[in-house]
């Protein structure tokens, strides 16, 4: 297990490294000058020129590449542009913020969608069976933005339930400690605020959930169906034990591999929708760093928060990956 | 005639097919008494694995379902039995093993668990007994280590240590019948002769009756009593294993002895029935083996044959015996 | 027996690679076959058998080089395989065929039987493209199936008919000799007679030579002049198959032929029951590879590889109970 | 054998005649039809491809006639969808944005589709370090979520649709490529392949032959859901204003655009979003029975 | 209230505090409460003079003061941390008498030290606060005084502790006025020791509020300063800046109450507000300038019969209609109207599709042609929403058979290469910040700004030396003289087609009092109050 930990760790190397080049390579690429954009559309030329030097800018690919790694391996993400903030520490308030939205709307993907799979399993062909699958069809063909909008129009909006966009609310801000605001209001004891701060997640949470609830709906469904049908499960039903044993027990733990596999990707595809959701709900999180760093062409912060992200989707594809050989007791001996 | 502990009655089981229903087992009728072995044989997709798995009532529905006929087990009826009624049936009274030993235990827990399982499904005894009762089920059938090998999972073991831990699980509860589907088909010569070894074993010394499911005519001479032969869904001849093995009757079991080339004897050429086997449901009248039979006649291809008693325990599905049974009854 | 042998097998070795660890290196290999000799004359019939995993599939394989063999000769009309350049092993081809075991899997789903049995005749280029129809028809008419069905799909087909198809690929191109890597055993007993019947009747018809590869020992001594029996990658015994059906002399052929279950309830002998499984072949046991479930093993079988000799005239064993030198040099 | 009276020469029922041609390719078509869920996604589809195809002679108007007078007006039957701030008709939008939107998935999916099965091809049959450095390399552009990868190569290469579509064929590149390498390499060791290989066959006509045509199956299904993928990515990117630009009706586009107006005019909001939510569902539908047309496991056994 | 302050000054302090001009009833005005007020993006710094983006300033504005201060709702000159001020005859040096008694936030004592510290840290590049090695820079300082050879205030001299004088090396017409701007701000210098280039997140001013905290895209906290010098203000207990990127959905913030003054209203939401019960719509006065730039060096714009065309061919009122609206007036200069020197007389181009095609005809274009026109990717003051313009100048020059390409680039490259002169025809436009009609026409139009800030690459020699002038002169008439004569030659050569000076928008709550917009975009909440 540890073996197979530490293998598929050292596994990751030349692809953390093709990630660095990919980001580097990309921000070297883009056009724009970020001494402008820093200074704006009112800048003078002489103004421009000097920050482009001071910033290095003019120094060929290989030997900012060099820098950029040799300062990405003590720790150092760079310091933001825009902000003048180092990165590292300036991102965590983003990260949280998308990781708190990502959790629980991989929980609310999760818990919808296994449970739904399961039972349109079970029930193969019912109606139950047939409404599910067609709302997972459906859910997996919508556009996250566009759902977001409608949301926010029908919930939001015109009915008034819930808020329209943010964290939580300006007149009483939630007085951040890991800036996960859930877990914050709960530590400091304000339940009122983790009231808030769930009524803000609720609407994100469906919008950025329901395409990987959808997917894992589907997945458990037919990944489901498939174990049902394998000679165990049959050995399972001729030595006597009950349908919650066979679909609990037995059926679901095998089932679960493929729809872990489909959750390790779907992560990637919630930290890709959160640019979306994050700037159509104001959520201050890495999508909308991300994007914001793009438009002002604050080079290190696009650099560094794209490779932050996908580090961290690797890195549970990684934890995906280990958890199958929890699971599954055949792969450890790979 | 002795006690039949499990009677089928013109058994039909049937799987939807687009709009058709394709009986795979048509108007079976067996019986197995105490103790005894009985082998089905036949060619595959002739409807062996249907019947058995009629008998567990674990045809997966849909698309299939047993259409009619009885399953008497005991003199219970278990084509009507609750599925609460099944599931204490299953295991405990009748049990069964499958022919893919590598796939018939999930991968995902250790042998001991899910001999485990097996065990307290039908014995209300803590997980420690339990765990006792499986190392002793693992000796008995054979495996040195049983105490050690629990705590294996499926796939560290070999095909034929797994197919022992399944007749294991099928022993669990001292069943009354096994029904073994095709246990040795998967597995080497060397290691099949360790297999019907143990289960010969088995019923000598528990008395459970046992249902085999062979193709191979040599595992039938070697351990069955009686044999049933089936060809597309229908039997065509039943009888004790010399009289089947030694004077077979109907054209199919004729064609089938002799096409075997044997070990023991020369010969030039092998005999071969021409032809495939039908697909199941193709042939609606006449009898299902009349295309490929060197002696059918014009009745063969208009007229269902019956299954012909011709003395105790034989009969035979065919048109040549019908004087025979007329001038018999 | 004078005459040239089609096919000499000298020390063929396959080894395959185990990767692992943690950088996905070499950890050790699965010696599948390890170090096998044997000839053939022409118009012979070789049987091959052996318990599953025991490299037969790879033998056959390694013969036509459809797998790199690691080490080893194998001569063809004298010709040694293992030196020609790919493209001449290419061409050789034509005279080399083989035919598989599953006949779901051996058949390309996407073509029509016509494309299949007439690739062969195309890329070897042979014949125009109407001579080549007309050999289709022919063929497929010589394996029994009708010249119609050139224009299915195997998918159309029963697993006998479709094994028809590919011993018709097989014969396309006129081969000498044909590897049959188990060509029966996924077929139905009544099936299984008709193939072999045809193989035989094929076999005479076209002068060919069988390598015939099966782990059902009854068929393989129905069909072949010789038979070979292999266990984890080496050759044990090699016999005229009446002297070795009725005399088997090394221990694991007699357990097999013992094991075998003869469908007649007069027949009662006597089964020499082995323990255990067969040894992984990335592990073999030392010395003699049998000697973990062997009834007769001695302190030598544990120790010493056994050499294959001759015992008998054209009765070849790789066992110590035979071998009076490594007896006298245990014993000294 | 015991003598039994042999019937006169039995009439035997003519043998199996059933020499039709059935092709695997007809036999997944015809089970294809057989799928009613296919079948709706396949008109779905059918419907918003005419619209493309008709755009300009579905109305009277044109995508770019701007006419402040009539902004913002409500469905009616003049304006089916009714019209948007600058006056012009929605549903001439939508289905020009048909045209868009399909040729988008057209362009980018069969681009990916080229490059990524040609890469597959490669490095699933000539293995070794050519198969190392292409799964690598997929591995790392398959490290990043896809949007967010497409994103950052718009960024790159400016702002237009047919960046973003650039874009959105690199970030489908290696899902094809995976597929096709994956599937070569169970295919290299079918033996089908090795008894082209033991006819004497050399690798280009195995490759194209016998290979190619039998990794097919996933790659349609891959293509048709890829196809569906790709629209609301090139839709995503429009949204966040790095796609197609003005007046091109493109449907992300005309959300980002219409959005400050989705409560005093919803239908500029609702209809273009419905109707990506639509043909991204129809190329699913069919994507999903051609899963179940093509798979080979429910064939042959 | 904010009654007993001394109002000094001269000819520009009016001495109109707050009483009596927005009848929003200073008297009874109630203390305490959080004001949030919601914009569409974050701040990029709080440090006044390095930054140059309204959203920056909006904040700034409350944490820190200028010497001089613009009255509520113009331009107008008041006093701010100066009392008053004294020019000199050559208009080369200006005294100024500094407000007693004020300290920054952090305690320390607001005096000339801190003026000269302030400005020295500007105009010098090796200045210790400069922090230019940090990246900050000082654009706005330096388009207004000027840089290296160009600088203008020579010497910042402190008298005594409350009296400044400034030096300059020749006369700055705009001076004053330029410091009126919100950028000019004094930060402690003791701050500036302590937080170093940090300072841009940890403001220390002289402001009505106080910082307390900042969360980057999310919100920005102000608290009130008990000790502000202006006894009895601030009313409210503190603002809160936050964000909300979309219009429609700030909107239906404020107006579920979840903020209470909103910026960025979208003229269609309007109606939405107005018929809300409790809600109103506060307009900024014009202050910016929308126009439609020609690369005057390209062909075929390098031709002023074309440039005249396009102005006759585009019609600003269906373009107010539909981007802006209604809520902006149509340009026909550059300078926006009440400002020093805008040109009423110029006769505007208006829309005439006959005359165009007869400009046109003449040019020999007749028939049409292709052209590539760039636009604007971000929304912004004066062109709330380019994409929507450029789409609908399309479609009215796509009459006239001249096809108009849409090109979109990022805005960093868009702001770049239309300054190397990439573009055909793009659009762009302007935001007053110190009332000065020289920060709109010296900049745009004089041929200094080339490359730079005068993308239409207009070079008129003539216009030039108008423009030189009046930039040194110091009398306030003869400048405007001299920029309408400026205008009219501008005019005439037709290198932009003037579009719009937009009417920003804001909502709020019934329960605000006191709020008044401020032409440059921020203005201080410090006479704002909120009714509980
Ligand atoms: N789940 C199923 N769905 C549809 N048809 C089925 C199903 N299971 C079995 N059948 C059909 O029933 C017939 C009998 O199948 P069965 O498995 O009983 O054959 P068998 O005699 O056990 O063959 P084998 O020797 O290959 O195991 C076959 O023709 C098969 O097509
Ligand atoms: N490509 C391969 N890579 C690694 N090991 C292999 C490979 N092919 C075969 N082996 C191993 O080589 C050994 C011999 O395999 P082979 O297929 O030759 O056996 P066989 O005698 O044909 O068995 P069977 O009767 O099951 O067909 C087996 O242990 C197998 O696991
Ligand atoms: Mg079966
Ligand atoms: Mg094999
Ligand atoms: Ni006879």
């Amino acid at each position: 297990m540890l073996a197979y930990a530490i293998r598929r760790i050292l596994l990751l190397i030349p692809v953390l490294i093709g990630m660095t080049i990919v980001t580097f390579s990309i921000i070297w690429l883009i056009p724009g000058n970020p001494a402008q954009t820093i200074l704006g559309e009112q800048a003078t030329p002489e103004a421009i020129a000097e920050l482009e030097e001071q910033l290095g800018l003019n120094n060929p690919f290989w030997v900012q590449y060099g820098d950029y790694i040799g300062s990405l391996v003590t720790g150092d993400l760079g310091v933001s542009m825009r902000t003048n903030n180092e990165i590292l520490t300036e991102v965590w308030p983003y990260l949280a913020a998308t990781m708190e939205l990502t959790l629980f709307a991989m929980i609310f993907a999760l818990i919808v969608g296994v449970n739904a799979g399961i039972i349109s399993a079970w029930k193969q062909n019912s109606i139950f069976d047939y409404t599910c699958m067609v709302i997972a069809l459906v859910g997996v063909s919508m556009p996250v933005f566009w759902l977001a909008l409608m949301e926010q129009w029908i919930f939001a909006q015109e009915l008034g339930w819930l808020p329209t966009v943010g964290r939580n609310n300006a007149r009483d801000p939630i007085e951040a400690i890991t800036h996960f605001y859930v877990l914050d209001t709960l530590i400091q004891g304000n339940f009122e605020q983790t009231i808030t701060a769930l009524r803000h997640l609720v609407l994100p949470m469906i919008a950025l959930g329901t395409i990987p609830m959808a997917i894992i709906a589907r997945m458990t469904r037919s990944s489901m169906l498939e174990v049902l049908r394998s000679d165990y499960i049959r050995t399972v039903q001729a030595k006597g034990s009950g349908q919650l044993i066979v679909i609990y027990k037995h059926a679901l733990k095998n089932a679960a591999i493929p729809v872990l596999t489909v959750i390790g990707l779907q992560t990637g595809a919630l930290l890709g929708g959160a640019i979306l959701t994050e700037t159509i709900f104001s959520w201050p999180g890495i999508g909308r760093y991300i994007y914001e760093g793009i438009s002002y062409r604050d080079y290190p912060v696009i650099q560094s928060g794209i490779l932050i992200v996908a580090t961290i989707f690797i890195f549970i594809n990684l934890l995906v990956d280990l958890l199958y050989s929890a699971i599954d007791p055949r792969i450890k001996y790979d | 005639m002795e006690q039949a502990v499990l009677q089928l009655k013109n058994l039909q089981t049937t799987f939807q097919s687009g709009r058709r229903e394709i009986p795979a087992v048509d108007g079976v009728s067996l019986h197995i008494n105490k103790g005894e072995v009985v082998g089905i044989v036949g060619e595959s997709g002739c409807g062996k694995s249907v019947t058995s798995l009629s008998i567990m009532r674990l045809i997966p529905s849909p698309p299939g379902k047993i259409n009619s006929g009885e399953i008497v087990f005991k003199g219970e009826d278990l084509t009507k039995a609750s599925p609460k009624r099944m599931k204490q049936v299953r295991g405990k009274e009748i049990s069964m093993i499958f022919q893919e030993p590598m796939t018939s235990l999930n991968p995902l827990f250790t042998i001991g668990n899910q001999l485990v399982e097996a065990i307290r499904n039908h014995n209300k005894v803590s997980k420690k007994e339990a765990e006792k009762k499986a190392i002793d089920l693992v000796k008995l059938v054979g495996i040195p280590r049983a105490e050690e090998l629990i705590h294996n999972y499926p796939h560290q073991l070999s095909g034929g240590m797994r197919q022992r831990i399944m007749i294991a699980m099928a022993m669990s509860c001292d069943p009354e019948v096994l029904i073994a589907d095709e246990p040795t088909t998967a597995l080497d010569v060397t290691i099949q002769a360790q297999i019907l070894d143990l289960m010969k074993s088995l019923n000598q010394s528990k008395g459970t009756a046992i249902l085999l499911i062979t193709h191979d005519l040599g595992v039938v001479a070697d351990i069955c009593n009686r044999v049933i032969v089936m060809y597309a869904g229908q039997i065509v001849e039943e009888g004790t294993v010399r009289m089947i093995l030694k004077d077979p009757k109907h054209p199919y079991t004729q064609g089938l002895i002799r096409s075997l080339p044997k070990l023991t004897e020369r010969e030039q050429e092998l005999y071969s029935i021409p032809g495939t086997v039908p697909q199941p449901g193709s042939i609606e009248v006449g009898c299902r083996f009349a295309e490929r039979c060197e002696y059918a006649f014009d009745a063969c291809f208009t007229e269902n044959p019956p299954l012909f008693e011709l003395e105790e325990s034989r009969a035979c599905r065919c048109l040549l015996y019908r004087e025979e049974e007329e001038s018999v009854s | 027996m004078s005459a040239e042998p089609i096919l000499e097998v000298k020390g063929l070795k396959t080894y395959f690679d185990i990767n692992g660890g943690v950088l996905s290196k070499k950890v050790g290999e699965v010696k599948a076959v390890d170090g096998i000799s044997f000839s053939m004359q022409e118009g012979e019939i070789l049987g091959i058998v052996g318990e599953s995993g025991c490299g037969k599939s790879t033998t056959g394989k390694s013969i036509l080089r459809l797998i790199e063999p690691t080490a080893g000769e194998v001569r063809f009309n004298g010709e040694d395989i293992m030196q020609l350049s790919s493209e001449n092993v290419r061409k050789l081809r034509r005279d080399m065929q083989i035919i598989f075991q599953d006949p779901y899997a051996s058949l390309n789903p996407r073509h029509t039987v016509g494309k299949i049995i007439g690739e062969p005749l195309l890329v070897h280029g042979i014949g125009s493209k109407t001579e080549r129809k007309q050999k289709v028809k022919e063929l497929l008419e010589t394996v029994g199936l009708r010249s119609e069905h050139a224009k299915r799909y195997p998918h159309q087909f029963s697993g006998g008919q479709r094994q028809r198809i590919g011993i018709a690929r097989a014969l396309a191109v006129n081969p000498k000799l044909i590897i049959c890597d188990e060509p029966v055993s996924a077929l139905d007993v009544s099936v299984q007679s008709q193939i072999l019947n045809l193989m035989e009747k094929l076999k005479k018809e076209f002068k060919l030579t069988y390598l015939f590869i099966a782990h059902d020992l009854s068929v393989v001594k129905h069909i072949s002049d010789r038979v070979g029996v292999m266990y984890l990658g080496k050759m044990v015994e090699l016999a005229n198959k009446d002297l070795l059906y009725d005399e088997p002399k090394h221990p694991y052929t007699k357990a097999l032929m013992s094991a075998v279950p003869v469908p007649d309830p007069d027949i009662k002998q006597e089964r020499v029951i082995l323990q255990g499984d067969v040894p992984s072949p990335s592990n073999p046991p030392s010395g003699c590879a049998f000697h973990t479930r062997c009834p007769s093993c001695m302190d030598v079988c544990k120790t010493d590889v056994p050499i294959w000799q001759e015992v008998a005239p054209n009765h070849q064993v790789a066992c110590h109970l035979y071998n009076e030198t490594t007896k006298e040099e245990n014993v000294i | 054998m015991e003598s039994r009276p042999i019937a006169t020469p039995p009439h035997r029922p003519p043998p199996n005649t059933d020499l039709k041609v059935r092709s695997p390719w007809r036999e997944s078509l015809s089970s294809l039809l057989q799928n009613r869920l296919a079948v709706i996604g396949g008109i779905i589809l059918f419907i918003f491809i005419v619209m493309a195809i008709l755009a300009p002679y579905l109305t009277p108007y044109t995508i770019d006639k701007t006419d402040p007078s009539i902004r913002l007006l409500p469905p009616s039957g003049d304006h089916w969808m009714g019209t948007d701030d600058l006056g012009r008709d929605v549903f001439t939008r939508v289905a020009h944005g048909a045209r868009i939107s399909l040729l988008i998935g057209l362009f980018a999916i069969s681009g990916a589709l080229l490059v990524g099965t040609t890469l597959g091809l490669i490095a699933g049959f000539y293995g070794r370090w050519i198969d190392m450095i292409i799964s690598r390399v997929f591995d790392v552009l398959l490290a990043f979520p896809s949007i967010l990868l497409a994103i950052a190569i718009v960024a790159i290469l400016g702002p237009s649709l047919e960046n973003a579509l650039i874009a959105i064929a690199i970030i489908n590149v290696p899902i094809f490529g995976r597929i096709v390498r994956s599937k070569v390499i169970s295919l290299r060791s079918e033996e089908f392949v090795l008894a082209a290989k033991a006819q004497g066959m050399k690798n280009g006509r195995i490759l194209f032959h016998h290979i190619l045509p039998n990794s097919l199956a996933p790659i349609i299904v891959q293509g048709t859901l890829g196809f569906g993928i790709a629209i609301i990515e090139a839709a995503a990117l429009g949204f966040l204003g790095m796609g197609a630009t003005s007046p091109t009706p493109e449907w992300g586009r005309m959300l980002a655009d219409s959005r400050g107006f989705i409560q005093n005019a919803y239908w500029t909001v609702l209809f273009p979003g419905l109707s990506i939510m639509l043909v991204v569902l129809g190329f699913n539908m069919v994507g999903d029975g051609l899963r179940d047309a093509l798979d080979p496991k429910m064939k042959n056994k | 209230a904010c009654g007993g302050e001394d109002t000094g000054g001269d000819d520009n302090g009016n001495g109109n505090n707050g009483t009596g001009d927005n009848g929003n009833g200073t008297e009874e005005a109630t203390e305490g409460g959080t004001l949030i007020f919601s914009r569409g993006g974050d701040s990029q710094g709080l440090d006044p003079g390095a930054v140059t983006d309204g959203e920056s300033s909006r904040v700034t504005k409350q944490v820190y003061e200028t010497l001089i201060e613009f009255d509520e709702d113009s331009f107008e000159l008041k006093p701010g941390l100066a009392l008053d001020w004294t020019p000199s005859e050559d208009g080369l040096s200006y005294v100024f008498n500094l407000r007693e008694g004020v300290t920054f936030h952090d305690g320390t004592p607001f005096n000339a030290e801190a003026v000269k510290t302030n400005f020295e840290r500007w105009g010098d590049p090796d200045h210790e606060f400069g922090f230019r090695d940090e990246g900050y820079s000082y654009s706005v300082y330096g388009s207004l005084f000027g840089v290296g050879e160009d600088h203008v205030i020579d010497e910042v001299n402190v008298i005594s502790d409350y009296e400044v004088e400034f030096i300059l090396n020749q006369p700055l017409g705009a001076f004053l006025q330029n410091l009126g701007a919100s950028y000019f701000a004094m930060i402690s210098p003791a701050a500036l020791e302590e937080y170093g280039a940090d300072i841009d997140e940890n403001p220390v001013g002289t402001g009505p509020f106080k910082f307390e905290s900042w969360q980057r895209d999310s919100q920005i906290q102000l608290v009130k300063n008990e000790d502000y010098w202006d006894e009895g203000l601030p009313y409210l207990d503190g603002v809160t800046f936050t964000i909300i990127p979309d219009n429609t959905a700030r909107m239906s913030a404020l107006l579920s109450g979840d903020i209470d003054l909103m910026d960025g209203l979208s003229p269609d939401d309007m109606s939405q507000v107005e018929g809300a019960e409790g809600y109103s719509v506060f307009e900024r006065p014009p202050n910016n300038f929308g126009y439609l730039g020609f690369n005057t060096e390209v062909e075929p714009f390098d031709d002023p019969l074309v440039r005249q065309a396009f102005n006759h061919i585009i019609d600003k009122e269906a373009l107010i209609t539909a981007v802006y609206g209604g809520q902006a007036t149509p340009a026909k200069n550059p300078v926006p109207e009440d400002y020093l020197g805008h040109n009423d007389a110029v006769e505007e181009y208006e829309y005439n599709p006959e005359r165009a095609q007869e400009l046109l005809d003449e040019a020999g274009l007749g028939d049409g042609f292709e052209f590539d026109l760039w636009t604007m990717p971000v929304a912004r003051p004066y062109m709330p929403n380019p994409r929507r313009a450029a789409e609908l100048i399309q479609a009215e020059l796509s009459e006239f058979n001249i096809e108009a390409n849409i090109v979109e680039k990022e805005w960093a490259v868009y702001l770049e290469e239309i300054e190397l002169g990439y573009h055909d025809v793009f659009m762009l436009g302007w935001s007053g910040v110190n009332g000065d009609p020289d920060y709109f026409l010296g900049t745009l139009m004089h041929t200094d700004g080339i490359p730079g800030s005068n993308q239409t690459f207009y070079s008129n020699e003539e216009v030039d030396g108008i423009l030189d002038e009046a930039k040194r002169t110091v009398d306030p008439d003869e400048r405007a003289a001299l920029y309408e004569q400026a205008q009219a030659l501008i005019h005439d050569d037709a290198p932009m087609v003037p579009l719009v000076h937009s009417i920003p928008i804001l909502a709020g709550s019934d329960a605000i009092n006191g709020y008044v917009p401020h032409p440059s975009t921020s203005e201080s909440l410090k006479h704002v109050s909120l009714e509980n």
